[in-house]
């Protein structure tokens, strides 16, 4: 696979998944602090939000690690406010949709706190909200939306792929003193990934080169950053070598790392967990745009979900969303513009989905 | 339906209609044997429908989420028999139901879930997002509470265009939760509006009992304080859910405004999906037991003639078995439907 | 302040203190003479500092929408008097006689209206959001209701550290309206939060009387169904109101949960800058002349002995010129502090 | 001042302010439709929305125009549920800022309505937004916001930046069957343009080119359009011939409109009325980008909100914001970008303010 494993670099750590690496990082640093809790509906039920809760009230017992009512806006509320008296509140939502409840305390109060009350007061909470898809989700549980939270100064907004970046963007996000959306895909909670034991941080505002190639740049966000990998595998055997980029966190955005690779390459995909129009591939394009268009000629294309709700009906929502084959058609059509159409075969499309990026980071 | 499920519904002595009637007739309830039959007829509907749903979901045709009412038959049965054609309902996306309760195709509903383009939404909703407006349904939503106001809306043009036309809006325990729910009661009062509000409490959200969500639970005290009228249905009984609907639909058209209804039901299979849950800790089966015992589809069934209830039972199989067949037989949308009914014309 | 508001505020007879001080011990007010002499100052303080406000917004001086309590102030000062230093409010964008009250820095506070850096917020907060951290004033916000579930999460923090503070959250009629007012009623009582909510009661959402807005005016009654203790002080006598969070600012602290008060008063002033607006015939002054009369900074002065009272108005009118001229004579912020405080390190 | 005036062309109508020619198509269009209602907080006073609303209630009632309690999820609910039933309804907010409350039933029902039922329901509805501006509004009375409308298929968003457009285009959303999320700036309300008498639309996703010229592109969003024209007259005076367009719908976006004029001037500078990240300027940014940027070498910019909250203090407000200095000084940088630094001299730019476009259109 496309992976950049590196035989002279030992591969720290075990074999984890995702959601284990979720629940790891927030269990580690509830022993590390007490002023760390969870709450949001369901985190105590023995589900424990798709098992990257489980556990917790367990261990942490129910003033720790509780319910709530179904009031996400006054629930967010109460994360602000605790977080103002110095707790740090991990607000766990099932799905992002749900999110569109909390727009007001996330925007006229948490992203702006800090700064409209002239630094007397710091956000230290972390939203964490998953991106459903498949199995019929439908229009109301599959939405990325985290553009939302990219346009408004103050907030952070990170979307880690693997499970790797899930363990150490959420210590990072627990320790930041600013409200962090944490995006995670629910697709990605059963793909696993090196992880070292101990505690470790992600630093946001660094993107990651995952395979390194002079024929175009990928960039792909959360989901799409495996979507783009395997495509990426399917278009090397026919010769196309593409540099894949996970920026990991939208925002900050590392715009340098796509900037220096695009300068190499010439062309800059970008494959978005989201609809396109306004973005945060918009963004990323805009930007790349700025900084080299009137330089050279670069070649720029987004792509993301279709501009339509989400169909539950199988073949239109799997037409809905970017995958290896349309990635890899435009990786080519990009690269080789003059070509006949090519298209990855189906049968190494669907093998594809049987690669998995392990690291080592 | 499981075996552990269908032994608690039967209950010991079989009774005959006449007793029964009377009984009925005593309680204060308006129906006479045909009204029963018609009552019986939906909650067997209801009831059938949702059991071959769960039988046909492990084999995969249907790939949508699917919120069972089995068990909660009453209160959409109740309610939707209180009102006219005409009048609307808005429901949830447990919402089977209602969208059946209300005369919704339920070919059509068959269809939605398997995806197919004859779906009342095309295959575009699925299950949590059924439709029908030829018969009043309006499209259920996924997001809790977010059809509430809806419901509201529609009222206001009914009050506006005189039309004396009665919107019910379902909604659960866990939607009350939601600041909109207060919202809602606040406009409905304020404006009048015909509105029937039809609370669903079974007692759960997911898997959360009710104790850890709510502070107290006096919500029809409180639904009093903004002047609306409220009937507390604690055991769930089909024909005073329906007495209260008549009452309240009655007095919406005269223009007095909401009222509001507290059904208290249990769900009977897991929050989401075809099966039984009991296994899983957060709720035992004794819980459920008196509620299995007083299933109104049974016990509604019991006060008919036996001849008239096997008619109707075949009907109802019948429906079912053509609803299947409907949605087996029909066709999944063409590619370009994806970007159909993106902006309407 | 103009003439005929003034004028109304004159009560015939001067009494003693020594009578008044009888009668409110009889009412059972637990203040004695200096108490008094406290809250009288405070509600001093608020008026004639938001009276100066009113003088200086002319001169665009102020370059930022100010919404006075001037009438009002009782309801802050009721509840303050009641807290420890240590316990917090968190009031609305009509935030001056909350942050006053608690003890917010008057110097802070005019120079914030300024927009100059010496400001509460640096001058990037302005009259709407106001803050005082160091004495537990938390941030005042201009969209309604926001501030309210901020207080409970800021009283959850406290419970959980077993701190004993109380957290009043106050706000307007208005803001009840808005649902999350409802999510957090349920929230505060089901966690048994240490808040005092305080309803700010003037009957005006900006220019919207009550009857246009609440299908009821029940809200004592509605409050009680979460099982939270709640008081009516319908003449928004300062006293009541503190007697009021006396109680529940004990009832918290013991860890037995949230307490309501509704404070029915009156907002002389526009909704948002500094005149009258009786002529704008959206209210009539009529309804404004029993306020007028029962005005709460003449009637609690008249209790104090002349002298004491003579003393402590020159005391506030020389804290209200500090605190103008601290603004007066402070800088701008810099260009860059623009930049400043987006995100916190 | 830059307008195209065409002596040719008759200047129809009468001078008519942004405010009134908004009131006259409201009222216009209730006259001819009584399935057309306005509703919000605060429609129906003596103030009716700055004016925008006053009198509405006395020539058509409490019936069809009438103020809410403060309850914008339910209101928006109601509305949506209204226009499902067939009405009309035209929702108002003082301020966009206001509209967070409204997020979830904007998001995930109105915009998703007419696709998830199948086509079954329509829902048009009219979302009135006014940004604020100046007189230290401060961090919560200021934001643009419409960027996370145009993110969302399903929703219509325009932003009229003259008399003209907002009569033609407030007919336009009325008459729509979608719901349409109407941008007003608050400072436009008092300019004036020519405005018929009669009922007109003017039709969504088509742009307009306000001035003729061939240095540069320069797109303006609602009052940055006269913000851009301003430092179009002053940038003039050195010799710079700006393009000015006005996308007028931003969903649906003219981007033909705006590529045709790039292809030829080479440079594009987005003006925003909202952060840059994100925003609508990324996504006209990134669209010219995808269509161009691959076929000749063509400047970007973005300009817009400080990534900051909006401070009240006077300077820092004013630094806030672009304005036809800052604007005039980054079309210069680009046109020039050898030459010294270029600013329109300090008295110009603030005689600039005097200048107004009227049209004709
Ligand atoms: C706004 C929102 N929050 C959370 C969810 C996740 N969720 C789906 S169903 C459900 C429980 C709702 O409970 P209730 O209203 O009692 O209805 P019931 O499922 O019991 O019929 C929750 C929390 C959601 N769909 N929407
Ligand atoms: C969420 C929201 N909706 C609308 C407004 C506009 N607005 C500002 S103040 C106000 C009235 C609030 O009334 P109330 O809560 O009674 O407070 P009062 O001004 O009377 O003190 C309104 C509607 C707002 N700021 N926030
Ligand atoms: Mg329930
Ligand atoms: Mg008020």
């Amino acid at each position: 696979m496309s992976s950049p494993a590196n035989p002279d670099k030992p591969q720290s750590g075990r074999v984890l998944k995702y959601v284990d690496a979720l629940r790891e990082a927030v269990a580690q640093e509830m022993r590390l602090d007490p002023s760390v809790f969870v709450f949001g509906l369901d985190v105590d039920d023995h589900k424990g939000i798709q098992g990257s809760t489980k556990g917790l009230v367990d261990e942490f017992g129910p003033d720790r690690v509780f319910t709530t009512p179904l009031s996400e806006d006054a629930m967010t509320g109460v994360a602000i406010g605790a977080a103002v008296a110095g707790m740090r509140p991990i607000h766990v939502h099932i799905r992002m949709d749900f999110l569109m409840l909390s727009m007001n305390q996330l925007v006229n109060i948490a992203a702006k706190s800090h700064y409209m009350y002239g630094g007397q007061v710091t956000v230290p909470m972390v939203v964490r909200g998953i991106i459903g898809k498949s199995w019929g989700q439908g229009a109301q549980h599959s939405q990325g939306l985290y553009s939302f939270f990219m346009h408004v100064p103050g907030l952070k907004v990170v979307a880690p792929s693997n499970a790797f970046d899930a363990k150490g963007c959420m210590i990072q996000a627990i320790r930041d003193n600013n409200p962090v959306i944490f995006v995670e895909h629910r697709l990605l909670y059963n793909t696993d990934a090196y992880v070292p034991e101990e505690v470790y941080t992600v630093p946001f505002g660094k993107a990651r080169v995952l395979t390194k190639g002079n024929d175009i740049t990928v960039v792909g966000i959360s989901n799409m950053v495996q979507e783009a990998l395997r495509a990426a595998d399917l278009a090397r055997e026919v010769g196309i070598h593409a540099e894949v980029i996970d920026p990991i966190s939208l925002s900050p955005l590392d715009i340098d790392t796509i900037a220096d690779s695009v300068a190499r390459t010439g062309r800059l995909l970008v494959i978005d967990n989201d609809w396109v129009m306004c973005g945060a591939g918009s963004e990323i394009a805009a930007s790349i745009a700025e900084r080299l268009s009137g330089t050279q000629k670069i070649q720029i294309q987004r792509m993301g979900f279709a501009p339509t709700s989400c169909p539950p009906t199988p073949e239109l929502e799997a037409a809905f969303y970017p995958n290896p084959r349309t990635i890899g058609e435009m990786m080519h059509k990009m690269v080789r513009p003059t070509d006949a159409r090519w298209s990855p075969d189906e049968a190494r499309t669907k093998l594809a989905y049987q690669l998995q990026f392990r690291g080592p980071f | 339906m499981p075996a552990n499920v269908r032994r608690n519904q039967r209950i010991a002595t079989v009774q005959t209609i006449g007793r029964l009637w009377r009984e009925n007739v005593t309680q204060g309830h308006q129906l006479d044997l045909t009204g029963l039959a018609r009552v019986y007829r939906m909650l067997r509907l209801i009831r059938r429908a949702e059991e071959r749903v769960a039988d046909i979901y492990p084999s995969d045709k249907i790939k949508s989420p699917v919120h069972l009412s089995i068990g909660q038959e009453s209160a959409a049965v109740g309610v939707c028999d209180a009102l006219n054609p005409e009048d609307i309902v808005s429901g949830t996306y447990r919402g089977h139901a209602t969208y059946i309760a209300k005369g919704g195709d339920l070919n059509a509903m068959f269809a939605e879930l398997y995806g197919k383009v004859t779906g009342c939404a095309k295959g575009k909703g699925g299950s949590m997002h059924l439709i029908d407006m030829a018969h009043n349904v309006l499209g259920t939503s996924a997001v809790v509470g977010t059809t509430i106001p809806m419901g509201l809306g529609v009222a206001l043009a009914a009050k506006r265009r005189n039309q004396k036309k009665v919107v019910a809006v379902f909604f659960g325990d866990g939607a009350t939760e939601e600041g909109v729910f207060y919202e809602s009661l606040n406009f409905a009062a304020l404006h009048k509006l015909p509105v029937i509000f039809v609370l669903e409490n079974n007692g759960y959200a997911i898997h959360e009992p009710q104790v850890k969500r709510w502070a107290t639970d006096r919500m029809c005290e409180r639904v009093e304080t903004y002047g609306i009228p409220t009937t507390l249905v604690a055991d769930g009984d089909v024909l005073a859910i329906r007495d209260a609907s008549v009452k309240y639909a009655d007095r919406a058209r005269r223009g007095d405004g909401p009222g509001f209804i507290e059904a208290r039901i249990y769900r009977w299979r897991e929050h989401v999906g075809p099966g039984l849950d009991f296994d899983q800790g957060y709720r035992s089966e004794k819980e459920f037991e008196p509620w299995a015992a007083r299933d109104d589809v049974e016990r509604i069934g019991r006060m008919l003639p036996s001849d008239i209830r096997a008619k109707l039972d075949r009907e109802v199989e019948a429906d079912v078995e053509a609803a299947v067949d409907f949605a087996e037989t029909s066709a999944f949308p063409q590619l370009e439907e994806l970007y159909h009914n993106v902006l309407a014309r």
